[in-house]
């Protein structure tokens, strides 16, 4: 599909659309629906489609497989690690309230950067799922 | 800080080293790390239990919700005594693991191999730290995936269909456990155990809370390998990596006793078991399983599933011991969750050892090995004397317990197929030891080395273990007695 | 009323579906059904008013899982399933009797709907009630996910990461590898 | 008795899905669609789900004024977390198919059997 001049123009004009909205669902779940797996999951659609157009090897390039790797542990560790920071602070566990003075404030810091880390581990790990069953079937 | 946040600590460091192990370098690292992290849970899981021991209860409110609005975790002797299983175990195992995966596993995989059991060990102490049943289910997913996964890292291409039915299996048995919250969840509006069982006591002969207790006790029964769905174990068990077989046999279907404990008597409650033919059907399933299982232990012609369908056998007699529904049956079932994993470790470990140094687990490579191997055979038979349930082992315990928790109620037949399953497994660990020693060694008979040391210093502190609970029995029959009493077993 | 009438129309799309999954054994087909079946269930979940539990099935069910099963399809290149040998009586009879204790254990449960069902009386009117006091989040199924049952989350994203390490060590290959020439000693 | 069929015709039809869904599980010997049967199982237990949490003329949990009845958001929050379960399980039983088709050059239960058997 990589010479379809079509299929690349469309291709480069949705791709940063997809993304776009992935951002939107990521940070306005405390609103409408949608957040962190929700946009990990359609920011790995965004680059899946990628994929399919303009081939395995430059999106490998874009995003390297060994760095999905990391994010996807990273992701975790935000997560847990906000957690821990709530601990250290004296509280329970994902008390979120304890982030900030104000307890609604720290409850919006706190789902922010769960939702963050949700994000990244989804995303990363959709694409390498992806990416392992794509590189199987290369010749 | 540590103190009170203990509980959740123990479930929480290996869930932050797991990903921390995905991305360190292949080699010793993430070996090392795992083992760190194993031995400050047991530590950690010690000090749990010092801390209930006396009967309290620990409790803590995740995110600072209280229940039944967040998610509360929920520590009595039982969960204490369980998690120390789990962590005793993982910590005995790490020491003996470095050698045994470096010979089964490819180099390149290594870190991502450790990421994978630190995942399964986050997913068994979730489980036995929580107090909410769909933290519970979500845990439960944790240990599950990543043993589907670990078991297909065996060397053979059976251990590929092993861990592909393995996880047919295991996952229509979530599925059925998720049908059943669902419905008891319809009927309360709440998922906390405790909030559960207020709320279920006054609609206890409601139709929708047996068939969400039916369709609980069948996805847990599918974990546990109990009979007749334990088809999947014997192959999961022979072709997963050694420490895989060692690691799981000795804990995964001890948390699913431990789930099936629970939710029968914490969620649902020893009433409910009365107007309900639940004892009956336990008692069934449990003797049939205990002698169908250990007729085709006898039948087998590899350590690995004598000892595979051995297990289901044991497990067998801990749902005779739930199916009894006294306090001493539910005693003895506690200690032999305890027990079983000690022999269960020794013997999978004494087994490993073999297939380390033979690369076969079949008895036809097998014939004279115990002379060559004489730290390993001597291994193998004292765990399989405690095994049998022979006196001064931890494994006569446990059967004392059960004979005399069947005899109390006057069930002489569940007496009776308690200690043929004994006699059974005379014969089947017999069968072992004669391969082992008294066959003849092939003429020209490969010459095979003793045991390395890191392989044999683990198993032998389970076997010393299986003797010295054997005589001292304070320990676990009295955090089991704790246990009982804080599940509110009465007696019918 | 207009509810009603799409609820059961989708419902019984989904019936049809279903039992056409059983019967075709093109896997191509099979598996172009199966996006059709969670795409379905997804509109089933919007007339339900869940309208993230939609959204996620759609992205998921209907995209990464189909995308995932034709990937599957092309690698293993068997389009055709063969006639099962064996005979699917025993299947058919677990099914039957599991269908009918389900059946028998919805003769007490609340009607579908019921506003005064233990499930819509306990904790569930805590969360409205007080969700955007104690997290400031008009979306009560993020203040539920995120904060009160947050916990539960994190064990969320422990599954899929556990998937992404399985999927690693399964058919990962050198693919992942850390480093390029490093790991080799 | 019309009102019994009115307010449980949703849970009958779920529960025949999931019967499916079950029925391909266990009766199909193609890894592949095994795979899809246990999909549409769990799907369909997710409507079993959703349809507990609904409530009649009430609107998607998201709080805003002029509204007063809201479905019960908890298990949407139950199966947002169970979907991801699924999917993860699903990617985990795909990538075993991968391998079980390299090592024995066929994905039907019948045939990898019989190679086992013929060791």
């Amino acid at each position: 599909m990589k010479h379809n001049l079509i299929l690349r123009f469309i291709a480069k004009f949705l791709f940063p659309v997809i993304a776009l909205f992935a951002f939107y669902v990521q940070f306005h779940g405390d609103f409408g629906p949608g957040g962190g797996f929700q946009a990990g999951v359609i920011l790995s659609v965004a680059f899946i489609f990628y994929a399919l157009i303009f081939g395995l090897k430059t999106t490998e390039q874009v995003i390297p497989p060994q760095v999905l790797r990391v994010m996807a542990s990273a992701g975790i560790l935000i997560y847990a690690g906000t957690g821990v920071a709530t601990m250290l602070m004296g509280g329970n566990f994902l008390d979120y309230n304890l982030l900030s003075q104000n307890p609604i404030a720290g409850q919006h810091l706190g789902i922010l950067l769960i939702e963050v880390g949700v994000g990244i581990t989804v995303y990363s790990v959709m694409l390498i799922i992806f990416f392992a069953f794509a590189e199987k079937g290369r010749p | 800080m540590i103190e009170q946040n203990l509980s959740l600590l123990l479930v929480v460091i290996p869930l932050l080293a797991a990903p921390i192990t995905a991305i360190l370098p292949n080699g010793k690292a993430p070996w090392l790390v795992t083992l760190v992290v194993t031995w400050l849970c047991l530590v950690m899981a010690g000090w749990q239990l010092s801390v209930v021991i006396d009967g309290s209860v620990i409790s803590y409110e995740l995110g600072g919700w209280a229940p039944p609005w967040g998610i509360e975790y929920r520590i009595d002797a039982l969960n204490a005594l369980v998690a120390l299983i789990v962590a005793g175990i993982a910590a005995i195992t790490l020491p003996y693991a470095l050698r045994s995966v470096e010979k089964e596993i490819p180099q390149h995989q290594i870190s991502l191999f450790y990421s994978a059991f630190l995942l399964c060990f986050v997913g068994l102490l979730g489980i036995t730290q929580t107090g909410d049943v769909f933290n519970l289910f979500v845990f439960l997913e944790i240990s599950s995936l990543s043993s589907y996964v670990l078991i297909a890292m065996g060397k053979q291409r059976r251990a590929l269909t092993a861990a592909y039915q393995y996880l047919i299996m295991g996952s229509i048995g979530a599925t059925f456990l998720l049908i059943g919250i669902g419905l008891i969840f319809a009927e309360t509006g709440t998922l906390n155990m405790q909030d559960l069982h207020q709320r279920l006591q006054p609609i206890l002969d409601h139709r929708t809370v047996h068939t969400g207790f039916a369709f609980i006790v069948v996805g847990i029964a599918l974990k546990l390998a109990l009979f007749p769905l334990h088809l999947w174990l014997p192959n999961a068990y022979k072709y997963s990596p050694s420490v895989i077989s060692v690691f799981l046999s000795a804990t995964a279907t001890k948390v699913a006793v431990y789930i099936m404990l629970r939710m029968v008597f914490t969620v649902f409650s020893s009433d409910f078991l009365r107007i309900t033919p639940t004892e009956d059907i336990f008692l069934l399933l449990g003797a049939f399983g205990v002698v169908v299982a250990s007729f085709a232990a006898i039948h087998q012609n590899d350590i690995k599933l004598i000892l595979a369908y051995s297990s289901i056998a044991q497990v067998s007699y801990m749902v005779l011991g739930i199916g009894l529904a006294s306090a001493l049956g539910v005693t003895a079932t506690l200690v032999h969750v305890f027990n079983h994993a000690l022999m269960k470790g020794a013997l999978f470990m004494a087994a490993g050892a073999i297939v380390y140094r033979v690369g076969s687990s079949k008895f036809e490579y097998l014939h004279g090995i115990g002379r060559q191997m004489p730290w390993t055979f001597t291994a193998i038979f004292i765990a399989g004397l405690s095994l049998i349930g022979i006196p001064g082992t931890a494994g006569f315990i446990s059967k004392w317990y059960f004979v005399l928790a069947a005899i109390e109620q006057q069930s002489w037949w569940i007496a009776i197929v308690i200690i043929l399953g004994s006699l059974l497994s005379v014969v089947y660990m017999w069968k072992i030891l004669e391969v082992l020693f008294y066959r003849p060694a092939p003429d020209k008979g490969l010459h095979v080395n003793k045991a390395p040391a890191s392989l044999l210093v683990p198993m032998w502190v389970l076997v010393l273990a299986n003797i010295y609970f054997g005589i001292n029995t304070e320990l676990t029959v009295g955090v089991a007695e704790t246990a009982v009493k804080l599940l509110g077993v009465t007696a019918p | 009323m207009v509810d009603t009438l799409i609820d059961i129309s989708l419902l019984a799309f989904l019936a049809v579906t279903a039992i056409a999954i059983i019967k075709i054994r093109n896997l191509f087909v099979v598996i172009m059904l199966f996006g059709i079946f969670s795409l379905h269930s997804a509109g089933l979940f919007v007339v339900m008013d869940a309208a993230d539990v939609a959204f996620t099935e759609a992205a998921v069910g209907a995209g990464i899982s189909s995308i995932l099963m034709l990937a599957t399809l092309a690698l293993t290149k068997d389009h055709e399933e063969k006639q099962p040998a064996h005979h699917a009586r025993i299947p058919l009879l677990v099914v039957l009797i599991t269908g009918a204790a389900l059946v028998y254990g919805t003769y007490d449960i609340p009607s579908f709907g019921d506003p005064d069902s233990p499930a819509q009386q306990h904790v569930k009117p805590y969360y409205i009630e007080h969700s955007v006091e104690e997290t400031g989040t008009a979306n009560v199924v993020t203040a539920v996910l995120a904060s009160y049952r947050g916990y539960d989350t994190l064990g969320e994203i422990t599954v899929i990461f556990t998937a992404g390490i399985g999927v690693m060590l399964l058919i990962g290959g050198r693919l992942f590898r850390r480093s390029k020439n490093g790991d080799e000693r | 008795m019309i009102d019994i069929i009115i307010g449980h015709y949703n849970y009958w039809v779920v529960i025949f899905l999931m019967m499916a869904g079950f029925y391909t599980v266990i009766s199909q010997g193609n890894l592949i669609k095994k795979i899809a049967g246990l999909n549409i199982f769990q799907t369909s237990v997710f409507l079993l789900y959703i349809s507990i949490g609904y409530v009649n003329e009430g609107t998607t949990p998201i709080i805003a004024e002029g509204y007063t009845k809201y479905a019960n958001p908890l298990p949407h929050v139950l199966i947002l977390t169970a979907i991801v379960v699924g999917v993860s399980t699903i990617a985990l039983g795909l990538a075993l198919i991968v391998r079980i088709k390299e090592a024995y050059g066929t994905i039907e239960e019948d045939e990898i059997h019989d190679q086992d058997m013929s060791l």
